[in-house]
């Protein structure tokens, strides 16, 4: 209707080969009660969070939280590995746990017997994408659980038990997000995750920055909730179904209806769930919660702002993937938001300080690029980088917390250098670099797969607005590589000057803050005037460090084993078994577009027929060149990095654009100013119409008129007994002579 | 109608002595259409006194602040309530009227003595029969 | 609708006809003269010279529009009394006097200022009232409303009066109280309401015609509850029935000695007692006869004689109201008298000296412990 | 069995009342707590008995004892399975706020327990009544107790919130009474003068025999009172004061239970007895829903005082739970009924907390409190629990109802199968966005309260010793002066007084002082503002064993309806179906003509065509009436 009328006019119609990957089927699920202990998978953070919860009430004192979510986050790898191995791939699997929101009505009706009950019980749909983000989110999670062991040892017996209480809280539902076998079990675990993410960032809830950030973030999701949810609805409304099975049964069954765009009802349910989606993985305009989410502990900013739960947004519309082939326009918005977040983000991170907030800014920007993979068509590249992305991302966040942590809670890049030479942080600076490679996307490392297979589908489309987008995509991802070392060349680079964060002095406290006071105070004798040393980590977190960059260096083996065009990749062989296979585009260009077609994509001028690898290079010249030019400024020649920021400030031109970015482009002040100034005020104009114009006017106005009316009859009860009787007798008097009328008037008839 | 001294139909029962001397005797009025008309008139007579006199007395109730004469009209009230009760209870042909007068007769009693009995009470109060005297139920 | 709303349509549609104008037209002139009577005073009881004049011209004109009034009501009402046109060609000269002197004794009675004069016009209305308690058969009460109400009620009104009345001050007159009515336009009004509704109510055709209606009844009804009265009374029933057995007697052997003078020397003196009455079947001994009941009766020698008793000889009227007040009324007459009794407790009650007794005296009068020294430990505030 | 248990329901709170009465002061919130668990007791066995779970009929089904048989009033007891869940929810709750209430109220203590049982039998009598006149009765008489509770034992402006709780709720609720009486005199007209009062008879008789533009206006009469008690949007505003100033376990039952007497009503009696009103009207109550749900919550956001937060959010909460209900089809009135009785739980718990504060701090201001979690963190605890559950996470209760109530106004439009409604996803959506702002206003108090750096109204020397001279000398003249401000002459000649008798005390800020003016019968138990004190000092930092007692039950049943709602949802969906068996065609035809009303004497023929053979000969039987009493 009107809604998809002014979308369409404004994006482009569909591409061709979306039309064609569209008609891609999925298989019916089986029921297979056999696999119901794949339940205990989300039954084991479940109970790991009543036992923190548990010894949170006794005032445990000691790691016992963390060894109990770490054992239970393992325990739930390995059931998720065992379901891997265990569960067949040839058709999805449901598993059917018990009724959660089950219930029918209209017994009698036979005909539209679809919308005579509604069905979500809790139960679990398992096909490969299940099972691929169940791996790395269960593996990442025990990983960093045990990261965080180490991590939130200054305050153990405080908030340790509520830490990995809410960590556990997250994995439980992040499992039903991911697993859930209809759409109010992804409510749940959307919602689900929203909490834990609250718990987690407010963690340090003496904070109010933190206390702050937890809100926003989940009143920005919330906003994507709700866009979420009426999705639900109008896929209820237009299936009569919300489990995954039924639902995906009734789109292919119904494609006919794809550009029919009579039925609006359809056609917005991906706009909806788009909604929701941005909201959930940070994109324009709803990413302003992601890098305030910063504010809680970093093994959590590795784990849910990074990993995993951000990556939902992905998940869901790979997940519902056949829906958002109902309307032409939405994936191409999709696209264009995604390639928007990209560069803002990238351009944003640029110009900060603080490591941290680079790397959420970073994330941010790959999210995009995940988007950007989802719109063009690649539902394959989307989720590839998102588990590339899920490993360095996490590795970037686990090294950065590493520094923090050793560093007493520094995160500005200015007042760092030449971490690799300081005793104990040797692991962390090499696996660092590691991680920037991969974020960078440089030659054949994971990260560099992953983008690229993005981007050159952007290119290979045929599609003049997603040909821009990939060059924009081409040129955040020199940003990227900008960005990205510069934090590295800044941080780890450079000779070794380093002085400590704030939390110093919080030591003593009974503050939190950024409560890594861990303990180690007696040993180099730091706290109040003592000499300072920054320590490295111990076991825990080396040991985490080096397997998480284990595995995003093993990320890209798929890639390497992939074949020509990735048809062997092992995330394309899962993404292909899934609901997502409709945004896998046809392996061999050649095959469905002839042999010309090589010579007419984006990037022929490179002289590469191969799509791919024209991408490759060209995405490889982009990110080196980017490399370079932040070895230049950050490593060999930091004074010109000052320079460069001084010229443009002084020419009036172009001295907007540092500044913006440094301030994040204003969005959060323009949030404010329109949307948050405007509905307080209303707010404060509402409650003084509540109270004096409702209850002042009308409803204590209306009590005052009975007053008004008895004050006309006061008089009469003056307190005279002669003054009651007159009363009396004329009241009596006009009875009487009412009746007698009556009377005389019924006697007469 | 019985003991009526105009009616034909029987004979005065009564007034027979005295009364006859003063009041038409059934053979003055011989003419049948008009002792009914003077019997009727009676009635209304007594009715019409009966309300003016209710009247009087319940302008006087309103009206006067002494309370003894307060209560004197509300014993005239009585007086018209006796009178129409009387009265018709002749057009009835019936003494429930009448024994009503008794009970009415013992209320007026009752009622004076009570009623007296507060009046020297408030006198004694106030050291006036002022009925206004007493306002207290006055409103705001 | 469901419910019978109120028929205000009723209200709309009514006209007031030329006879009910003319009642309220002479209630009205009557209020009106009231008005004019209840006179305005002052409140202070000195100047009044200046104006006594005025209000004896009120005085004079009121007096006068009241009796037009009343006048006009009379007329109406003895028009009304008269069957279809017939006009009474004897005005009811009693009624009409005992209504006039009631009506001025009660005018006067509300508006003389004296409190005792009042109860003195009061007592003239009473007296007055008796009158036509009298005109209309009402014998027992016109005795007892003399007797009970200007004999005893008034007195005690005099007492009272002459107790709480304070000794006029020299100058000042009557208390100010008694002179100056209270919103006297605003009562009469009420009066006026009143009196033009009881006056609608009496006089309108409706209720004329109904209680021609009832009268034509009432004439025979009357008898016929009279005798069953006399049923109910065995004695008096033997009395009668014995008083008409010698009228009886003396007319049979009146009637004999015409024929049979020897009959009637023996026969001389009076006649035979009547040992009992024979009652029915169903319990009542009166049988029905034109012109009065016939009854039968045993002699002495248990002959049975039929007696014929005429419709003179019903009994009066104060045995029949004192029949009726314990047969019919029986509860209403004891609750009269506990009324009494506890008016009489009441009034003495409220009467005497009133003595003030302290807390402490209180609760000793009521058994209750008495509260030490301090006020405390009871605990009463 | 059933109706014996059912008698036990209304006598076992009754006796409990007589016993508190009769009873020493010190026993009585013993016998009140140990009657409220009998009575959750015995509505546990009339739920294990129940028959009628998944047919959504009325049990016990048996005539009651005729009371004036002449007007066919009769004390019948029975209810369906929703009224069983709200009774359920009632007899959950009592013992819950009478625990609550043990360290709160030390005085008078015998009129406080004994105004709530009785206020506990009125509140089941509600539910249980299948007769008009004791539904009115019980209905009504929940208003007596609460106004004493809220008279005697609330805040600072405890009587003028009273009053305008008595006289507002009591004025709706006689529109209420009159259009019941009205029913039940057309069906006395119309069955020959035979009268009854019979919920069911009444309203089957309303619905099919009575024509179509009485049924309208004996939907708004019948509205009237309902809405003012739910309360909907412009009738809303005796809620917040009332909230605010009724003691805590007041305020858990106004908000668990006397607010859902308004919901039931309109759920149980107006809208299956005027069915046309419901359609007439839908779009017009949905507005008012829509507008409490916008406008409440944007409201909340400015609060300062939590407890007036989260009664203004009971609002705005109400407005989804109406809109489900106006939704007019099952989903939304599932959801509905889930959402009663989950919001009852969730924000009677959410008072609990705040009282529980209240104890401890005696103040609820959000600016003067704050960061409470590094001193109660088990409190926090539940807090967060509750305060989440209230703005529907999922696995939690709230969500259910309120994603059922959303998904039945999503789905009812007028072309839907089935149940046709008349809104559809713009109303979903504009309701949605109280989703967001709920999340908002509800995480500003939570990061008001909970989180955030430690603020105390006072300087606290030792854990909860209250007695900080100099804090509270300061709190003292602050409170004064607030009481100047509000609450006019009275309070300005308490002030003084106060602040020179005592000096220290905090408990002042508690509200009025003792005052022989405002004395009477409703005399003030804040001459004991001192007893308050000391047992907020005897009272533990963070939550004591009995307070921790009452939370959990509370968390343990929003857990689980948060994880297993279904049996609830099965058995509220027959009864919400019986319930809305008339709607679908009255929507059809509405949304077909726009209207269902006899617009003009023009358009009255094609109207009456229309209708059914029932309805238009009760026109005509009417018509007739109406020439006879010409």
């Amino acid at each position: 209707m009107s809604l998809t009328a002014s979308l369409s006019s404004i994006l482009a119609p569909l591409p061709a080969t979306l039309a064609d990957a569209a008609s891609a089927t999925i298989k019916p699920a089986v029921a297979s009660p056999d696999l119901s202990w794949a339940g205990l998978i989300l039954l084991l953070p479940a109970i790991s969070a009543v036992l923190c919860g548990l010894c949170a009430a006794r005032g445990v004192k000691g790691k016992l939280p963390g060894v109990i979510t770490a054992l239970s986050l393992l325990g739930a790898f390995a059931l998720t590995l065992m379901l891997y191995m265990r569960c067949p791939t040839d058709a999805p699997r449901t598993i059917h746990l018990f009724d959660w929101v089950s219930f029918a009505w209209g017994s009698g009706a036979a005909e539209g017997a679809k919308w005579t009950s509604f069905l979500a019980p809790f139960s679990l749909y398992v096909d490969s994408l299940t099972l691929l983000w169940m791996l790395f989110v269960t593996g990442l999670g025990s990983l960093i659980a045990i990261y965080a062991t180490e991590y939130m040892e200054s305050d153990v017996g405080k908030g340790y038990a509520r830490f990995f209480g809410a960590v556990s809280i997250f994995l439980f539902a992040m499992g039903s997000l991911v697993m859930g076998g209809n759409l109010i079990l992804l409510y749940l675990g959307w919602e689900g995750v929203g909490l834990a993410s609250y718990l987690l960032i407010g963690y340090y809830y003496s904070k109010p920055s933190a206390v702050a950030a937890a809100k926003k973030a989940f009143i920005v999701n919330r906003i994507g909730d709700l866009g979420l949810a009426l999705g639900i609805f109008l896929i209820w409304v237009n299936y009569g179904t919300v489990e995954y099975d039924a639902l995906f049964q009734a789109v292919t069954a119904s494609t006919d209806s794809l550009n029919d765009g009579s039925e609006w009802t359809k056609a917005a349910i991906p706009y909806c769930l788009m909604l929701g989606a941005f909201g959930k993985s940070a994109q324009f305009p709803l990413y302003v919660w992601l890098p305030d989410a910063m504010e809680g502990p970093t093994p959590v900013s590795a784990l849910i702002h990074a990993a995993t739960m951000v990556t939902a947004g992905i998940y869901l519309i790979a997940r519902t993937y056949p829906l958002f082939q109902l309307d032409p326009g939405a994936l191409t918005v999709v696209a264009t938001i995604g390639c928007i977040t990209a560069l803002l983000a990238a351009t944003i991170g640029m110009a900060q300080y603080d490591i941290k907030r680079v790397m959420a800014y970073s994330t941010v920007s790959q999210l995009g690029y995940m988007f950007l993979g989802l719109g063009v068509g690649t539902t394959f590249g989307a989720v590839y980088h998102v588990f590339t992305h899920a490993f360095f991302k996490a590795l970037l966040f686990l090294c950065c917390g590493a520094i923090m942590h050793g560093m007493a809670g520094q995160l500005d890049l200015r007042k760092m250098s030449g971490l690799r030479n300081v005793k104990g942080f040797g692991i962390i600076s090499w696996t660092f670099l590691i991680g920037c490679l991969c974020l960078a996307g440089f030659p054949f490392t994971a990260g560099f797969f992953s983008k690229d297979s993005i981007i050159a589908q952007a290119f290979g489309s045929g599609n003049d607005r997603f040909v821009l987008l990939g060059w924009i995509a081409v040129f955040t991802a020199f940003l990227t590589a900008y960005y990205t070392f510069r934090v590295w060349f800044r941080v780890c680079g450079g000779p070794t000057k380093y002085e400590p964060g704030d939390e110093l002095h919080g030591h003593g406290g009974d503050d939190h803050g950024h409560g890594h006071g861990h303990g180690h105070g007696a040993d180099d004798g730091h706290g109040h005037g003592g000499e300072w040393h920054p320590h490295g980590p111990r076991l825990a977190i080396n040991g985490v460090l080096l397997l998480i960059c284990l595995g995003a260096i093993l990320a890209a083996v798929p890639a390497y084993l992939g074949g020509p065009h990735q048809e062997n990749n092992w995330v394309m062989k899962m993404v292909s078994h899934s609901s997502a296979v409709g945004g896998i585009p046809a392996h061999d260009h050649g095959a469905s577009h002839g042999a010309d077609a090589h010579a007419h994509h984006a990037l022929s001028f490179t002289g590469i027929a191969d799509v791919h690898t024209a991408t490759s290079v060209v995405a490889s010249v982009a990110g080196i060149l980017g490399i370079a030019i932040a070895a230049f400024f950050h490593l060999f020649n930091r004074k010109a990095a000052d320079g460069l920021r001084q010229t443009l400030l002084s020419n009036s031109l172009t001295r907007w654009l540092p500044i913006a970015m440094e301030n994040k482009w204003y969005v959060d002040e323009i949030y404010h100013a329109t949307l948050r100034v405007p509905a307080r005020a209303l707010g404060h104009i509402f409650e003084f119409f509540d109270k004096s114009v409702i209850d002042g006017v009308f409803v204590d106005g209306g009590a005052r008129i009975p007053a008004g009316l008895a004050r006309v009859f006061q008089p009469l009860y003056n307190g005279v007994l002669q003054g009651y009787a007159w009363t009396m007798a004329f009241g009596v008097a006009l009875i009487a002579a009412w009746v007698f009328w009556l009377w005389l008037q019924g006697g007469a008839a | 109608m019985i003991a009526s001294p105009f009616s034909s139909a029987n004979p005065s029962l009564l007034l027979n002595s005295s009364m006859h001397a003063i009041l038409p005797s059934s053979a003055e009025l011989s003419t049948p259409a008009l002792l009914a008309s003077s019997d009727a008139a009676t009635v209304n007579i007594a009715l019409l006194v009966s309300a003016l006199l209710f009247a009087c007395g319940l302008v006087g109730f309103l009206s006067r602040r002494n309370m003894i004469i307060m209560f004197l009209c509300t014993e005239l009230m009585f007086q018209a309530a006796a009178l129409a009760m009387i009265a018709f209870g002749k057009v009835h042909g019936d003494l429930s009227g009448q024994v009503f007068v008794i009970f009415i007769l013992t209320v007026a009693a009752a009622e004076a003595a009570l009623a007296l009995g507060l009046v020297v009470l408030l006198y004694r109060r106030r050291e006036t029969l002022d009925s206004e005297a007493w306002s207290e139920l006055r409103e705001a | 609708m469901d419910f019978a709303l109120p028929p205000l349509h009723i209200l709309a549609q009514a006209t007031l006809g030329p006879e009910a104008i003319a009642l309220l037209s002479a209630s009205a002139i009557s209020a009106a003269g009231l008005a004019l009577l209840m006179q305005p005073g002052r409140k202070s009881g000195n100047n009044q010279n200046g104006s006594k004049f005025r209000f004896e011209g009120l005085r004079i004109a009121g007096t006068v529009i009241a009796l037009a009034g009343f006048a006009m009501l009379l007329v109406e009402v003895i028009k009304r009394a008269a069957s279809d046109g017939e006009s009474a060609s004897i005005p009811p000269v009693f009624p009409m006097i005992f209504g006039t002197v009631a009506l001025a004794g009660a005018t006067r009675m509300v508006t003389h200022p004296k409190p005792v004069f009042a109860a003195l016009y009061f007592i003239l209305v009473v007296i007055a009232t008796a009158g036509m308690f009298l005109l209309l058969g009402a014998e027992f009460m016109a005795f007892a409303l003399v007797i009970v109400y200007a004999g005893a009620i008034l007195i005690t009104y005099m007492f009272v009066l002459m107790l709480a009345q304070q000794s006029p001050v020299e100058g000042v007159g009557d208390a100010w109280y008694d002179r100056v009515p209270r919103e006297s336009i605003s009562a009469v009004f009420v009066g006026f309401v009143m009196l033009a509704t009881l006056a609608d109510a009496y006089f309108s055709g409706t209720t004329q015609r109904f209680l021609a209606d009832r009268r034509v009844d009432g004439e025979t009804r009357s008898v016929e509850l009279a005798w069953d009265r006399l049923d109910a009374m065995p004695k008096l029933l033997l009395e009668t029935a014995q008083g008409a057995y010698r009228a009886q007697w003396k007319a049979e052997t009146a009637a004999n000695s015409a024929t049979d003078s020897a009959a009637a020397t023996t026969g001389e003196g009076t006649a035979p007692k009547l040992a009992s009455i024979v009652r029915k079947a169903d319990g009542t001994a009166l049988s029905r006869m034109d012109g009065g009941r016939r009854i039968e009766a045993k002699l002495a020698d248990g002959s049975t004689v039929v007696v014929s008793i005429p419709d003179a000889m019903l009994p009066d009227n104060s045995r029949q109201v004192g029949v009726d007040l314990v047969s019919k009324f029986p509860a209403g007459l004891e609750i009269a008298g506990v009324v009494l009794l506890m008016a009489l407790f009441g009034a003495v009650i409220l009467a005497r000296k009133q003595i003030e007794l302290g807390e402490d005296e209180r609760r000793g009068l009521a058994g209750m412990r008495r509260i030490t020294v301090d006020g405390e430990a009871g605990g009463l505030r | 069995m059933l109706p014996a248990l059912t008698y036990l329901l209304l006598l076992v709170p009754i006796a409990a009342a007589a016993a508190v009465s009769l009873a020493p002061s010190r026993t009585a919130k013993w016998i009140a707590t140990f009657g409220s668990l009998t009575a959750f007791v015995v509505s546990l066995a009339f739920a294990w008995s129940f028959p009628g779970w998944t047919d959504g009929s009325m049990h016990p089904a048996e005539a009651g004892v005729a009371i004036m048989p002449s007007l066919g009033i009769s004390l019948t007891l029975g209810t369906d399975s929703v009224g069983l869940m709200l009774i359920l929810l009632t007899t959950f709750l009592m013992p819950l706020a009478m625990i609550g209430s043990f360290t709160a109220v030390t005085e008078r203590e015998k009129e406080y327990y004994g105004w709530f049982m009785l206020l506990e039998a009125a509140m089941v009598g509600v539910f249980l009544a299948k007769d008009a006149i004791m539904f009115y009765t019980a209905y009504e008489f929940t208003l007596v107790p609460m106004f004493f509770l809220i008279a005697i034992f609330g805040g600072k402006d405890r009587r003028p919130a009273s009053i305008k709780f008595f006289l507002y709720t009591f004025l709706g609720s006689v529109l209420t009474l009159s259009g019941i009486i009205y029913i039940a005199a057309n069906y006395a007209n119309a069955h020959g003068g035979q009268w009854t009062f019979d919920l069911a008879t009444l309203a089957n008789h309303c619905s099919t025999a009575m024509d179509r533009t009485t049924q309208y206006w004996v939907f708004i009469l019948l509205m009237a009172g309902f809405a003012v008690k739910v309360p909907l949007f412009p009738v809303h505003t005796w809620l917040p004061l009332a909230h605010d100033q009724a003691p805590t376990a007041g305020s858990v039952i106004l908000a668990g239970t006397l607010l859902k007497l308004g919901t039931y009503g309109v759920y149980r009696i107006a809208l299956p007895t005027a069915p046309v009103g419901g359609v007439e009207l839908d779009q017009f109550f949905a507005i008012l829903c829509v507008i409490a749900i916008v406008n409440t919550a944007l409201i909340c956001w400015v609060q300062k005082d939590a407890k007036k937060l989260i009664a203004y959010s009971s609002v705005s909460h109400l407005g989804f739970c109406m809109l489900g209900l106006f939704a007019l089809n099952p989903v939304g009135a599932t959801g509905s009924v889930m959402y009663m009785i989950n919001h009852g739980l969730s924000t009677g718990a959410l008072f609990l907390c705040i009282g529980m504060i209240y104890e401890r701090y005696h103040t609820k201001d959000m600016e003067q409190l704050g960061g409470l979690f590094k001193k109660m963190p088990v409190w926090s605890f539940f807090m967060v629990l509750f305060t989440f559950a209230s703005l529907g996470l999922p696995g939690l209760n709230g969500f259910v109802g309120e994603f059922l109530c959303l998904m039945g106004c999503f789905i009812a439009e007028p072309g839907a199968a089935n149940h046709p409604g008349l809104l559809g996803p713009w109303w979903a959506l504009i309701a949605g966005s109280g989703l967001i702002l709920a999340a908002m206003y509800l995480l500003i108090m939570l990061g008001k309260l909970v989180w955030g750096p430690l603020r105390e109204p006072h300087v606290d020397g030792h854990g909860g010793s209250h007695a900080g001279s100099d804090g509270g000398s300061h709190a003292g003249s602050q409170v004064s002066s607030h009481d100047g401000s509000r609450g006019g002459s009275h309070a300005s000649s308490h002030a003084s007084s106060r602040g020179s008798s005592r000096g220290s005390s905090r408990g002042s800020s508690r509200g009025s002082s003792p005052d022989a003016s405002h004395g009477g019968t409703l005399g003030s138990v804040h001459a004991h503002a001192d007893a308050h004190d000391t047992h907020g000092s005897a009272l533990p930092r963070d939550l004591s064993a009995r307070e921790i007692g009452i939370l959990v039950p509370l968390a343990v049943v929003c857990l689980a309806i948060g994880f297993y709602p279904k049996p609830m949802l099965e058995a509220i969906t027959p009864s919400a179906e019986k319930v809305l068996a008339g709607y679908p065609a009255l929507v059809t035809e509405y949304a077909a003509n726009g209207s269902l009303l006899p617009v003009s004497a023009a358009g009255a023929s094609e109207v009456a065509m229309a209708q059914d053979v029932g309805s238009s000969d009760a026109r005509a039987t009417q018509t007739n009436e109406l020439g006879q009493t010409r």
